[in-house]
Protein backbone atom coordinates (compact mmCIF):
# COMPACT_ATOMS: atom_id res chain seq x y z
CA UNK A 1 0.00 0.00 0.00
CA UNK A 2 1.07 3.42 -0.58
CA UNK A 3 -1.63 6.05 0.26
CA UNK A 4 -3.33 3.28 3.20
CA UNK A 5 -1.63 2.82 6.22
CA UNK A 6 -2.45 0.09 8.49
CA UNK A 7 0.19 1.90 11.00
CA UNK A 8 0.45 5.45 13.02
CA UNK A 9 0.60 8.03 10.33
CA UNK A 10 4.17 10.51 10.93
CA UNK A 11 4.14 13.71 9.28
CA UNK A 12 7.79 13.91 9.46
CA UNK A 13 8.25 11.15 6.52
CA UNK A 14 5.99 13.13 4.47
CA UNK A 15 8.18 15.85 4.79
CA UNK A 16 11.29 14.18 4.30
CA UNK A 17 9.38 12.39 0.69
CA UNK A 18 8.68 15.99 -0.39
CA UNK A 19 11.66 18.48 0.65
CA UNK A 20 14.40 19.07 -1.68
CA UNK A 21 17.26 21.72 -1.71
CA UNK A 22 15.40 23.51 -4.68
CA UNK A 23 12.32 23.72 -2.80
CA UNK A 24 11.63 26.81 -0.59
CA UNK A 25 8.68 25.62 1.48
CA UNK A 26 6.40 22.40 2.44
CA UNK A 27 2.58 23.07 3.18
CA UNK A 28 0.70 19.82 5.09
CA UNK A 29 -2.22 19.04 6.61
CA UNK A 30 -2.67 16.52 9.13
CA UNK A 31 -6.26 15.38 10.24
CA UNK A 32 -6.84 14.47 13.45
CA UNK A 33 -9.70 11.90 15.66
CA UNK A 34 -11.77 14.36 17.04
CA UNK A 35 -13.08 14.09 20.62
CA UNK A 36 -16.57 14.74 19.58
CA UNK A 37 -19.37 14.30 16.74
CA UNK A 38 -22.78 16.14 15.78
CA UNK A 39 -22.87 17.10 19.43
CA UNK A 40 -21.83 13.42 20.40
CA UNK A 41 -18.93 12.56 22.77
CA UNK A 42 -16.64 9.86 20.42
CA UNK A 43 -14.22 7.69 22.04
CA UNK A 44 -12.57 5.83 19.01
CA UNK A 45 -13.23 5.26 15.55
CA UNK A 46 -12.52 2.69 12.62
CA UNK A 47 -11.22 3.31 8.82
CA UNK A 48 -12.12 0.90 6.19
CA UNK A 49 -11.52 1.41 2.83
CA UNK A 50 -12.31 -0.17 -0.46
CA UNK A 51 -8.31 -0.47 -1.08
CA UNK A 52 -7.76 -0.97 -4.73
CA UNK A 53 -9.63 1.75 -5.45
CA UNK A 54 -9.01 4.27 -2.66
CA UNK A 55 -5.17 3.83 -3.72
CA UNK A 56 -5.88 4.09 -7.37
CA UNK A 57 -8.30 7.48 -6.64
CA UNK A 58 -5.01 8.71 -4.27
CA UNK A 59 -2.57 8.22 -7.02
CA UNK A 60 -5.07 9.96 -9.31
CA UNK A 61 -5.53 12.80 -6.79
CA UNK A 62 -2.05 12.96 -6.22
CA UNK A 63 -0.95 12.92 -10.14
CA UNK A 64 -3.77 15.75 -10.51
CA UNK A 65 -2.20 18.46 -7.94
CA UNK A 66 1.19 18.01 -9.25
CA UNK A 67 0.19 18.23 -12.56
CA UNK A 68 -1.56 21.77 -12.15
CA UNK A 69 1.26 23.19 -9.50
CA UNK A 70 4.87 22.80 -9.75
CA UNK A 71 4.78 20.71 -6.23
CA UNK A 72 5.43 17.34 -5.13
CA UNK A 73 3.07 15.85 -2.61
CA UNK A 74 2.96 12.91 0.05
CA UNK A 75 -0.14 11.94 0.98
CA UNK A 76 -1.24 8.74 3.25
CA UNK A 77 -4.79 7.91 4.85
CA UNK A 78 -4.70 5.84 8.48
CA UNK A 79 -7.24 2.73 8.30
CA UNK A 80 -8.19 0.12 11.41
CA UNK A 81 -8.50 1.16 14.69
CA UNK A 82 -7.93 4.86 15.41
CA UNK A 83 -7.85 6.95 19.15
CA UNK A 84 -8.52 10.20 19.85
CA UNK A 85 -6.06 12.49 18.88
CA UNK A 86 -4.42 10.02 16.09
CA UNK A 87 -3.19 11.83 12.72
CA UNK A 88 -6.53 10.00 10.24
CA UNK A 89 -4.89 11.67 7.22
CA UNK A 90 -1.82 13.78 6.54
CA UNK A 91 -0.70 15.57 2.92
CA UNK A 92 2.40 17.25 3.04
CA UNK A 93 3.39 19.82 -0.53
CA UNK A 94 6.51 20.54 -1.41
CA UNK A 95 7.04 23.73 -3.72
CA UNK A 96 9.27 26.82 -4.47
CA UNK A 97 6.19 29.12 -3.59
CA UNK A 98 4.39 28.85 -0.49
CA UNK A 99 1.14 30.09 -2.66
CA UNK A 100 0.99 26.77 -4.94
CA UNK A 101 2.13 24.84 -1.76
CA UNK A 102 -0.96 25.55 0.03
CA UNK A 103 -3.13 25.63 -3.15
CA UNK A 104 -2.39 22.10 -3.99
CA UNK A 105 -2.45 20.83 -0.22
CA UNK A 106 -5.90 22.42 -0.04
CA UNK A 107 -6.40 20.76 -3.21
CA UNK A 108 -5.32 16.87 -1.92
CA UNK A 109 -6.97 17.35 1.38
CA UNK A 110 -10.64 18.19 0.09
CA UNK A 111 -10.35 15.70 -3.26
CA UNK A 112 -9.22 13.04 -0.87
CA UNK A 113 -12.53 13.62 1.16
CA UNK A 114 -15.01 14.04 -1.85
CA UNK A 115 -13.57 10.86 -4.12
CA UNK A 116 -11.84 8.60 -2.05
CA UNK A 117 -13.71 5.05 -0.86
CA UNK A 118 -12.88 5.14 2.52
CA UNK A 119 -15.49 4.67 5.71
CA UNK A 120 -15.24 5.71 9.34
CA UNK A 121 -17.57 3.85 11.97
CA UNK A 122 -17.38 5.90 15.36
CA UNK A 123 -17.56 4.92 18.89
CA UNK A 124 -19.25 6.83 21.29
CA UNK A 125 -18.62 7.17 25.23
CA UNK A 126 -21.78 5.69 25.95
CA UNK A 127 -20.97 2.55 23.97
CA UNK A 128 -22.64 2.84 20.84
CA UNK A 129 -21.19 2.71 17.07
CA UNK A 130 -22.52 4.42 14.12
CA UNK A 131 -20.98 4.50 10.42
CA UNK A 132 -20.53 8.20 10.02
CA UNK A 133 -22.26 9.56 6.82
CA UNK A 134 -20.91 13.23 5.90
CA UNK A 135 -24.26 14.36 4.21
CA UNK A 136 -25.97 13.77 7.68
CA UNK A 137 -23.46 16.30 9.39
CA UNK A 138 -24.23 19.20 6.87
CA UNK A 139 -20.70 18.73 4.75
CA UNK A 140 -22.51 17.04 1.72
CA UNK A 141 -21.52 15.03 -0.65
CA UNK A 142 -24.02 15.83 -3.70
CA UNK A 143 -21.10 17.03 -6.29
CA UNK A 144 -19.33 13.83 -5.27
CA UNK A 145 -19.31 12.27 -9.50
CA UNK A 146 -19.24 15.40 -11.04
CA UNK A 147 -16.06 14.73 -11.91
CA UNK A 148 -13.94 11.65 -12.61
CA UNK A 149 -16.88 9.35 -13.74
CA UNK A 150 -16.62 6.91 -16.14
CA UNK B 1 -26.46 -20.44 -18.75
CA UNK B 2 -27.53 -18.22 -16.12
CA UNK B 3 -24.30 -15.83 -15.65
CA UNK B 4 -24.04 -13.79 -12.43
CA UNK B 5 -22.86 -10.52 -11.54
CA UNK B 6 -20.61 -10.21 -8.28
CA UNK B 7 -21.29 -7.02 -6.20
CA UNK B 8 -18.82 -6.18 -3.41
CA UNK B 9 -20.20 -4.08 -0.23
CA UNK B 10 -18.36 -1.81 2.06
CA UNK B 11 -19.42 -0.66 5.62
CA UNK B 12 -22.84 -0.05 6.11
CA UNK B 13 -24.11 -1.92 2.85
CA UNK B 14 -22.18 -5.25 3.97
CA UNK B 15 -24.03 -4.75 7.47
CA UNK B 16 -26.89 -4.23 5.91
CA UNK B 17 -27.10 -7.02 3.58
CA UNK B 18 -25.47 -9.78 6.06
CA UNK B 19 -22.15 -10.19 3.34
CA UNK B 20 -18.83 -8.60 1.78
CA UNK B 21 -20.11 -9.45 -1.14
CA UNK B 22 -23.89 -10.53 -3.33
CA UNK B 23 -24.08 -12.53 -6.44
CA UNK B 24 -26.93 -11.23 -9.04
CA UNK B 25 -28.12 -12.49 -12.06
CA UNK B 26 -27.13 -10.35 -14.63
CA UNK B 27 -30.18 -11.45 -16.57
CA UNK B 28 -32.19 -8.05 -17.17
CA UNK B 29 -29.30 -6.32 -15.98
CA UNK B 30 -27.47 -3.82 -18.47
CA UNK B 31 -25.94 -1.22 -16.46
CA UNK B 32 -25.18 0.56 -13.18
CA UNK B 33 -29.02 1.87 -12.91
CA UNK B 34 -30.29 -1.77 -13.69
CA UNK B 35 -27.92 -3.11 -10.77
CA UNK B 36 -29.26 -0.71 -8.47
CA UNK B 37 -32.50 -1.12 -9.29
CA UNK B 38 -32.23 -5.08 -8.50
CA UNK B 39 -29.78 -4.62 -5.64
CA UNK B 40 -32.60 -2.21 -3.49
CA UNK B 41 -35.28 -5.40 -3.95
CA UNK B 42 -33.08 -6.91 -1.36
CA UNK B 43 -34.14 -7.72 1.75
CA UNK B 44 -32.39 -4.97 4.05
CA UNK B 45 -31.63 -3.24 1.08
CA UNK B 46 -33.84 -0.27 1.19
CA UNK B 47 -31.59 1.85 2.86
CA UNK B 48 -29.46 1.70 -0.75
CA UNK B 49 -30.18 5.91 -1.42
CA UNK B 50 -29.68 7.95 -4.33
CA UNK B 51 -26.71 8.87 -2.94
CA UNK B 52 -25.28 5.64 -3.48
CA UNK B 53 -22.26 5.06 -5.20
CA UNK B 54 -21.21 2.25 -7.76
CA UNK B 55 -17.81 1.75 -8.80
CA UNK B 56 -17.00 -0.31 -12.04
CA UNK B 57 -13.60 -2.02 -12.43
CA UNK B 58 -12.44 0.87 -9.68
CA UNK B 59 -13.88 3.80 -11.06
CA UNK B 60 -16.76 5.17 -10.23
CA UNK B 61 -19.73 4.81 -12.92
CA UNK B 62 -22.75 6.74 -14.03
CA UNK B 63 -26.53 5.19 -13.42
CA UNK B 64 -26.22 4.29 -17.15
CA UNK B 65 -22.45 2.90 -17.83
CA UNK B 66 -22.73 -0.79 -18.21
CA UNK B 67 -21.93 -3.77 -16.29
CA UNK B 68 -21.14 -7.42 -17.18
CA UNK B 69 -20.18 -10.56 -15.65
CA UNK B 70 -16.02 -9.42 -16.29
CA UNK B 71 -16.36 -6.54 -14.16
CA UNK B 72 -15.36 -5.43 -10.83
CA UNK B 73 -18.53 -4.13 -9.25
CA UNK B 74 -18.39 -2.47 -5.99
CA UNK B 75 -22.02 -0.52 -3.87
CA UNK B 76 -20.26 2.28 -2.08
CA UNK B 77 -21.88 4.09 1.01
CA UNK B 78 -21.32 7.71 1.32
CA UNK B 79 -17.89 8.32 1.59
CA UNK B 80 -16.28 9.62 5.10
CA UNK B 81 -12.25 9.71 4.76
CA UNK B 82 -10.25 12.42 5.94
CA UNK C 1 13.01 33.91 23.47
CA UNK C 2 9.62 32.21 22.72
CA UNK C 3 9.19 32.58 18.69
CA UNK C 4 12.96 33.08 17.67
CA UNK C 5 15.01 29.79 17.97
CA UNK C 6 18.80 29.54 17.93
CA UNK C 7 18.75 26.13 17.74
CA UNK C 8 17.19 23.83 14.69
CA UNK C 9 13.09 23.84 14.35
CA UNK C 10 11.23 20.54 14.80
CA UNK C 11 7.95 21.40 13.32
CA UNK C 12 6.51 18.14 15.48
CA UNK C 13 7.22 20.19 18.74
CA UNK C 14 4.54 22.86 16.67
CA UNK C 15 2.54 20.46 15.84
CA UNK C 16 2.50 19.22 19.87
CA UNK C 17 1.69 22.64 20.93
CA UNK C 18 -1.77 23.20 18.71
CA UNK C 19 -3.15 19.61 18.85
CA UNK C 20 -6.11 19.19 21.29
CA UNK C 21 -8.36 16.22 21.44
CA UNK C 22 -11.20 19.15 20.31
CA UNK C 23 -9.75 20.35 17.50
CA UNK C 24 -9.54 17.96 14.16
CA UNK C 25 -7.26 19.33 12.11
CA UNK C 26 -3.59 21.33 11.72
CA UNK C 27 -2.66 23.05 8.85
CA UNK C 28 1.23 23.92 8.52
CA UNK C 29 3.73 25.45 7.30
CA UNK C 30 7.62 25.50 7.03
CA UNK C 31 10.17 27.56 5.05
CA UNK C 32 13.62 26.05 3.69
CA UNK C 33 16.68 26.67 3.03
CA UNK C 34 16.60 26.78 -0.87
CA UNK C 35 19.89 26.23 -2.84
CA UNK C 36 19.55 28.81 -5.05
CA UNK C 37 18.27 32.39 -5.22
CA UNK C 38 17.80 34.95 -8.11
CA UNK C 39 20.15 32.78 -9.87
CA UNK C 40 23.00 32.11 -7.49
CA UNK C 41 23.48 29.37 -5.66
CA UNK C 42 23.06 29.41 -2.23
CA UNK C 43 25.72 27.67 0.14
CA UNK C 44 24.66 29.00 3.43
CA UNK C 45 22.44 31.82 5.19
CA UNK C 46 22.42 34.09 8.77
CA UNK C 47 19.74 35.02 10.06
CA UNK C 48 19.80 38.02 12.55
CA UNK C 49 17.05 39.95 13.92
CA UNK C 50 16.13 43.04 16.34
CA UNK C 51 15.20 40.84 18.70
CA UNK C 52 13.04 42.52 21.16
CA UNK C 53 10.80 43.87 18.19
CA UNK C 54 10.58 40.66 16.66
CA UNK C 55 9.62 38.75 19.34
CA UNK C 56 6.99 41.70 20.31
CA UNK C 57 5.44 41.33 15.96
CA UNK C 58 5.65 37.46 16.23
CA UNK C 59 3.12 37.59 19.30
CA UNK C 60 0.97 40.73 17.84
CA UNK C 61 0.31 38.44 14.45
CA UNK C 62 -0.14 35.39 16.61
CA UNK C 63 -2.89 37.03 18.71
CA UNK C 64 -4.48 38.82 15.04
CA UNK C 65 -5.02 35.18 13.98
CA UNK C 66 -6.42 33.63 17.06
CA UNK C 67 -8.84 36.44 17.28
CA UNK C 68 -9.60 36.15 14.09
CA UNK C 69 -10.25 32.91 13.63
CA UNK C 70 -10.96 29.81 16.36
CA UNK C 71 -7.63 28.42 16.10
CA UNK C 72 -4.48 27.74 18.35
CA UNK C 73 -1.12 29.12 16.43
CA UNK C 74 2.55 28.32 17.24
CA UNK C 75 5.09 30.14 15.22
CA UNK C 76 9.16 29.88 15.46
CA UNK C 77 11.43 31.81 13.40
CA UNK C 78 14.93 30.51 13.42
CA UNK C 79 17.64 32.91 13.62
CA UNK C 80 22.12 32.34 12.97
CA UNK C 81 23.55 30.14 10.56
CA UNK C 82 21.39 27.69 8.90
CA UNK C 83 22.30 25.42 6.65
CA UNK C 84 20.81 24.45 3.16
CA UNK C 85 17.28 22.84 3.58
CA UNK C 86 17.33 23.73 7.27
CA UNK C 87 14.27 25.09 8.24
CA UNK C 88 13.95 28.91 8.25
CA UNK C 89 10.96 30.02 9.57
CA UNK C 90 7.61 27.09 10.93
CA UNK C 91 3.87 27.86 11.38
CA UNK C 92 1.28 24.89 13.00
CA UNK C 93 -2.28 25.81 12.90
CA UNK C 94 -5.09 23.36 15.12
CA UNK C 95 -8.04 24.19 14.59
CA UNK C 96 -11.51 22.55 14.35
CA UNK C 97 -11.95 23.40 10.69
CA UNK C 98 -9.42 22.61 7.76
CA UNK C 99 -10.72 26.40 6.21
CA UNK C 100 -10.18 28.25 9.40
CA UNK C 101 -6.69 26.58 10.05
CA UNK C 102 -5.50 27.09 6.52
CA UNK C 103 -6.54 30.71 6.54
CA UNK C 104 -4.38 31.05 9.56
CA UNK C 105 -1.67 29.67 8.55
CA UNK C 106 -1.34 31.81 5.16
CA UNK C 107 -2.10 34.63 7.15
CA UNK C 108 0.73 34.24 9.74
CA UNK C 109 3.52 33.81 7.26
CA UNK C 110 2.63 36.16 5.30
CA UNK C 111 2.45 38.49 8.12
CA UNK C 112 5.83 37.57 9.54
CA UNK C 113 7.56 38.16 5.79
CA UNK C 114 6.15 41.84 5.73
CA UNK C 115 6.56 43.27 9.30
CA UNK C 116 9.28 41.11 11.76
CA UNK C 117 12.32 42.92 11.78
CA UNK C 118 14.64 39.69 10.42
CA UNK C 119 17.53 39.71 8.38
CA UNK C 120 19.16 37.64 5.69
CA UNK C 121 22.90 37.58 4.48
CA UNK C 122 23.02 34.87 2.02
CA UNK C 123 26.80 33.20 1.12
CA UNK C 124 26.97 32.00 -2.59
CA UNK C 125 28.91 28.99 -3.37
CA UNK C 126 31.77 31.44 -5.42
CA UNK C 127 32.03 32.55 -1.85
CA UNK C 128 30.49 35.67 -1.90
CA UNK C 129 27.85 37.34 0.28
CA UNK C 130 24.64 39.44 0.57
CA UNK C 131 22.63 41.33 2.35
CA UNK C 132 18.72 39.62 1.21
CA UNK C 133 16.27 42.55 0.15
CA UNK C 134 13.03 41.00 -0.68
CA UNK C 135 12.30 44.57 -3.24
CA UNK C 136 15.44 43.35 -4.77
CA UNK C 137 13.73 39.86 -5.45
CA UNK C 138 10.32 41.13 -7.27
CA UNK C 139 8.66 40.69 -3.82
CA UNK C 140 8.37 44.20 -2.62
CA UNK C 141 7.54 45.47 0.94
CA UNK C 142 5.97 48.51 -0.33
CA UNK C 143 2.56 47.72 1.16
CA UNK C 144 4.89 47.30 4.58
CA UNK C 145 3.09 50.03 7.32
CA UNK C 146 -0.09 50.55 5.84
CA UNK C 147 -0.65 48.29 8.95
CA UNK C 148 0.61 48.67 12.14
CA UNK C 149 1.82 51.84 12.83
CA UNK C 150 2.67 53.94 15.71
CA UNK D 1 22.27 70.70 27.91
CA UNK D 2 22.95 68.51 24.28
CA UNK D 3 20.74 65.96 24.58
CA UNK D 4 21.57 62.61 22.40
CA UNK D 5 19.51 60.40 20.35
CA UNK D 6 20.46 56.70 20.68
CA UNK D 7 20.11 54.66 17.35
CA UNK D 8 20.15 51.09 16.94
CA UNK D 9 21.01 49.49 13.70
CA UNK D 10 20.62 46.43 12.24
CA UNK D 11 22.38 44.09 8.70
CA UNK D 12 23.02 46.43 6.05
CA UNK D 13 22.97 49.28 8.00
CA UNK D 14 24.89 47.99 10.76
CA UNK D 15 27.55 47.64 7.87
CA UNK D 16 27.29 50.51 6.15
CA UNK D 17 27.66 52.98 9.12
CA UNK D 18 30.45 50.61 10.86
CA UNK D 19 28.65 50.40 14.35
CA UNK D 20 25.67 48.75 16.26
CA UNK D 21 24.58 51.84 16.76
CA UNK D 22 25.05 55.67 16.59
CA UNK D 23 24.40 58.82 18.88
CA UNK D 24 23.08 61.71 17.39
CA UNK D 25 22.18 65.26 18.41
CA UNK D 26 18.47 65.41 19.69
CA UNK D 27 19.04 69.65 18.51
CA UNK D 28 16.40 70.15 15.42
CA UNK D 29 14.98 66.61 15.45
CA UNK D 30 11.37 66.50 16.45
CA UNK D 31 10.13 63.31 14.59
CA UNK D 32 11.22 60.13 12.77
CA UNK D 33 11.50 62.41 9.14
CA UNK D 34 13.63 64.52 11.25
CA UNK D 35 15.85 61.95 12.29
CA UNK D 36 16.19 60.34 8.92
CA UNK D 37 17.44 63.15 7.49
CA UNK D 38 19.98 63.77 9.75
CA UNK D 39 21.25 60.64 9.01
CA UNK D 40 21.58 60.50 5.47
CA UNK D 41 23.78 63.12 5.74
CA UNK D 42 26.26 60.83 7.74
CA UNK D 43 29.35 59.29 5.64
CA UNK D 44 28.10 55.79 4.15
CA UNK D 45 25.07 56.23 4.74
CA UNK D 46 23.60 57.61 1.14
CA UNK D 47 21.72 54.11 0.88
CA UNK D 48 19.39 54.71 3.59
CA UNK D 49 16.81 55.07 0.42
CA UNK D 50 13.22 55.91 1.04
CA UNK D 51 11.97 52.36 1.66
CA UNK D 52 13.92 52.35 5.13
CA UNK D 53 11.68 51.78 8.29
CA UNK D 54 12.40 53.09 11.54
CA UNK D 55 10.70 51.71 14.88
CA UNK D 56 9.83 53.81 18.13
CA UNK D 57 9.98 51.83 21.00
CA UNK D 58 9.74 48.08 18.89
CA UNK D 59 6.35 49.55 16.63
CA UNK D 60 6.94 51.16 13.38
CA UNK D 61 7.03 54.94 13.26
CA UNK D 62 5.79 56.95 10.43
CA UNK D 63 7.71 60.20 9.41
CA UNK D 64 5.26 62.12 11.40
CA UNK D 65 5.52 60.68 14.30
CA UNK D 66 8.12 62.41 17.16
CA UNK D 67 11.30 61.25 18.90
CA UNK D 68 12.74 62.01 22.25
CA UNK D 69 15.70 60.96 24.33
CA UNK D 70 14.02 58.30 26.12
CA UNK D 71 12.83 56.36 22.94
CA UNK D 72 14.18 53.10 21.98
CA UNK D 73 14.83 54.09 18.24
CA UNK D 74 15.82 52.04 15.60
CA UNK D 75 16.69 52.17 12.19
CA UNK D 76 15.56 48.98 9.87
CA UNK D 77 16.96 47.86 6.47
CA UNK D 78 14.67 46.28 4.30
CA UNK D 79 12.82 42.80 6.07
CA UNK D 80 14.18 39.74 4.77
CA UNK D 81 12.37 37.24 7.72
CA UNK D 82 10.65 33.66 6.46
Amino acid sequence: MTFLSGSPIELGTLLGEVAAPGRGGIASFVGLVRDHHGGRKVSALSYSAYEPMAEEICGQIVSEAETRWPVRVALRHRLGDLAVGEVAVAVAVGGDHREEAFAACRYVIEEVKRRVPIWKRETYVDGTEEWVDPANSGVGIGEWGMGDVR
Amino acid sequence: MNSMLTVRLFARYAELLGAPEVRVSAEGIATVGDLLARLRSFPGAGAIGPGTLVAVNLRQARADAPVSPEDEIALLPPLAGG
